[in-house]
């Protein structure tokens, strides 16, 4: 059960500062539970942010991203209001879709 | 005792000083009670490690609360204390192998508990990174105590600095009374053997401690 | 303040960037890493879900935490963390932010005490339902100055019984908190070590705490923290939300009177 | 044991792909994961399964990261490319058991910006790779690493 994001969008002039916190344990296979048991690997393979629909960043992961990832851009031309949506796919199927507006400048 | 005097303390004086509007900071023999009190129940630990819990004399006098400072008696009770308390290895080689000793003085782990089991470890380290600095080439190092890069090249390797570098590992308080630094010998956290490879490392001029 | 401790401090974002840069750029070669981790604090995620949590219906009683009293009256969470810990009439303790969820997870959820505790630290393997809970009613006292009170017998008696634990040497390394909490500038290897002695730097963590740590990838709450300080200490395990671990926090956030509180701060 | 979670591991990916099958008609369209980039255990193969087998240093490349990460765990890396056209940048910790730590398609309006954190499990150089134009350009920072605290 994916938990949901937490997406900032903030117009800097005309661009949109996007920062993205996603609740994943980005297990890399490696680690060994408190039973001693390896746990198997679970990352997000797949990030996609949607500017009013139009894809910006595609990102492919490994493992190798940190524990609740991060993930930060910039989208040229944006305005107030305009639309940022995030999917997160990770490699067991699972995926998590959140969107808010760009926020004005404060 | 301390648990019959608690429950007077709770039941009796509180009642009495909120009625009388004076409620005030307790003096220091009441803290002390009401504070050993909460540490007799405050840990879940097997009756060994509650051991742990119990101070000793010179552990008592070293724990000034605030700005209060060791009387100068004080400070040669501890003092003389941990004297006596020193013991030497049997080989009575004080200088053991300085890589040994590298090893141990990187070492932080040893006789921690979690869930009321002691951490695995082949052997306790000798925590000295974690408060000084050693080899000058290694940053992951603390500042605690002084930095000891240096340390055999500036004092030498003489059977006299052997001696005192072996004595303030065993038992730190045996010249600075109540210091930061764990007794690492009297508490048992290191052995005798150990300790003399600890003294290498820093005493031993082939020591990357003692390197230019 | 902050560019002795900013190890610690994980103060309002915009404070944070304008002061950890100049530091960063100062040549300190840790400053950039914690000023970027500052920026986006994972445990903004434990606030969202402490919420939904805290809203939610649960317990045998399938009753939500909306009317527990954190002190300043029921259901009331904007500045009650601002007053903890402070006594309790109903249980007639002295009572942190950790031990009075519990009360109420047990008076009007329904939850026994051990069911209420069970997982009450985080790990990787499986999240704590208190550790979001924490940091989501803490939160509700961001941007508000820490007011621990100080006036009933039992506050006095537990801040002092605080400072003497402070300041109590014992176990195989004869630690006090006050061995590595008592001088300014002070690390264990890189991590930073606030002097606690000093007003400023004790502020600057009683205002930060519970915080969200790197190491755990977690938020650790005020008990885990010092569950953590003695078990570094080789003290045994330290009490659950034992009377002397809300005293050693009372100790430290009265004296943090006075900081604004921005939680869930960010740790290494 | 470690064969059973092999197969487990392919059955997962399989069912992935067939996710990913069913994706198609929604807005986002991930792209492909570059399985065999994500899987070397070489920079030099990692570099040749991105299609990037040669690279051009850039100045024009800028890697904010700390020289001494405190947590290995969580290092913050921020690439900065102003090569015109920017199209991807990847990041590597050259040290790292699979060096490619991740892969960003920029397109319609982003800048050539992003920022995450990664882990690391030794001190090494992280290395960017952007690709602008059909070309990629490289620049390299050091990040220590050290686990801190008394462990």
């Amino acid at each position: 059960m994916a938990e949901p994001m937490k997406i900032r969008a903030t117009l800097q002039v005309d661009t949109a500062d996007v920062r993205i916190l996603m609740l994943h344990p980005m297990e890399t296979g490696q680690r060994k539970d408190a039973k001693g048991a390896i746990v198997p690997m679970h990352f997000i393979q797949n990030v996609v942010v949607t500017h009013n629909g139009k894809n910006v960043l595609d990102a492919q992961w490994s493992q190798a991203i940190s524990r609740n990832p991060f993930l930060g851009l910039r989208v040229k031309g944006a305005r107030a209001g305009d639309k940022i949506s995030v999917t997160w796919t990770d490699n067991k199927g699972d995926k998590r879709t959140d969107e808010v507006a760009v926020a004005a400048q404060s | 005792m301390h648990k019959k005097t608690g429950l007077a303390w709770s039941a009796v004086i509180v009642p009495v000083l909120i009625a009388a509007g004076c409620a005030s900071l307790p003096d220091e023999a009441t803290t002390r009670q009401i504070a050993e009190g909460m540490i007799k129940v405050g840990f879940s630990a097997t009756p060994e490690h509650a051991k742990r819990l119990v101070q000793d004399k010179s552990q008592q006098i070293c724990s000034k609360i605030g700005d209060a400072r060791l009387t100068p008696g004080e400070a040669d009770e501890v003092l003389k204390l941990a004297r006596a308390s020193i013991k030497y290895p049997q080989s009575g080689k004080l200088a053991g192998d300085w890589k040994v000793g590298a090893k141990l003085a990187y070492n932080g782990s040893g006789t921690r508990i979690r869930g009321g089991k002691l951490e695995k470890a082949k052997e306790n380290g000798a925590l000295c990174s974690n408060c000084h600095v050693l080899d000058p080439k290694e940053f992951n190092v603390g500042n605690i105590g002084p930095s000891l890069a240096g340390y055999g090249a500036q004092r030498g390797n003489s059977d006299a600095t052997v001696k005192y570098t072996y004595e303030k590992l065993y038992n730190a308080w045996a010249y600075f009374p109540c210091s930061n630094m764990p007794r690492l010998g009297h508490n048992g956290h290191l052995t005798p053997e150990q300790i003399t490879h600890v003294v290498a490392y820093l005493t031993d001029p082939a020591s990357p401690v003692n390197r230019k | 303040m902050f560019g002795i401790r900013s190890g610690f401090a994980a103060i309002a974002v915009a404070c944070v960037s304008a002061m950890a840069f100049a530091q960063g750029s100062a040549g300190d070669p840790l400053g950039v890493g914690r000023q970027m981790l500052a920026e986006d604090n994972p445990g903004e995620l434990w606030v969202e879900r402490g919420k939904t949590l805290f809203h939610q219906k649960r317990g045998p009683r399938s009753a939500s935490l909306e009317k527990c009293d954190f002190g300043i009256g029921p259901g009331k969470l904007e500045g009650a963390y601002a007053q903890l810990p402070r006594y309790f009439p109903d249980t007639d303790k002295v009572q942190d932010v950790e031990s009075r969820l519990v009360t109420c997870m047990v008076n009007l959820q329904g939850f026994t005490y051990q069911q209420a505790i069970k997982d009450h630290f985080g790990t990787l393997d499986r999240m704590s339902d208190i550790e979001a809970l924490v940091a989501f009613i803490a939160s509700k006292s961001n941007g508000m100055k820490m007011n621990v009170p100080l006036s009933h017998q039992k506050e006095y008696d537990t801040y002092k019984a605080g400072e003497y634990v402070f300041y109590r040497r014992n176990g195989p390394t004869d630690f006090g908190c006050i061995t590595c909490h008592g001088d300014n500038g002070k690390r264990i290897r890189l991590q930073d070590l606030p002097n606690m002695t000093d007003q400023k730097q004790i502020q600057a963590v009683a205002s930060t705490w519970p915080a969200y740590l790197g190491t755990k990838s977690t938020v650790l709450t005020m008990q885990n923290r010092l569950y953590e300080c003695t078990w570094q200490m080789r003290l045994p395990d330290l009490a659950y939300l034992s009377d002397l671990s809300v005293a050693i926090t009372s100790y430290l956030n009265h004296q943090g009177n006075g900081a604004v509180i921005q939680v869930p701060g960010v740790k290494r | 044991m470690n064969q059973l979670r092999r197969t487990f591991l392919k059955l997962s990916g399989a069912a992935l792909a067939v996710g990913a099958g069913l994706l198609k008609s929604g807005a986002a369209l991930a792209a492909t994961w570059n399985k065999a980039a994500f899987e070397s255990k070489a920079v030099a193969d990692a570099l040749k399964n991105l299609g990037a087998p040669n690279l051009i240093e850039s100045k024009d490349i800028t890697i904010t990261a700390p020289d001494i990460a405190e947590n290995g765990a969580v290092v913050p890396i921020a690439v900065t490319s102003k090569i015109p056209n920017t199209q991807s940048i990847s990041i590597i910790a050259e040290k790292n058991p699979f060096p490619l730590s991740s892969t960003f398609d920029i397109a319609n309006g982003a800048e050539g910006y992003v920022s995450t954190r990664i882990k690391m499990g030794e001190t090494s150089n992280v290395r960017a790779v952007v690709k602008a134009d059909g070309k990629f350009y490289t620049a390299a920072k050091e990040v220590k690493i050290t686990i801190g605290g008394c462990g």
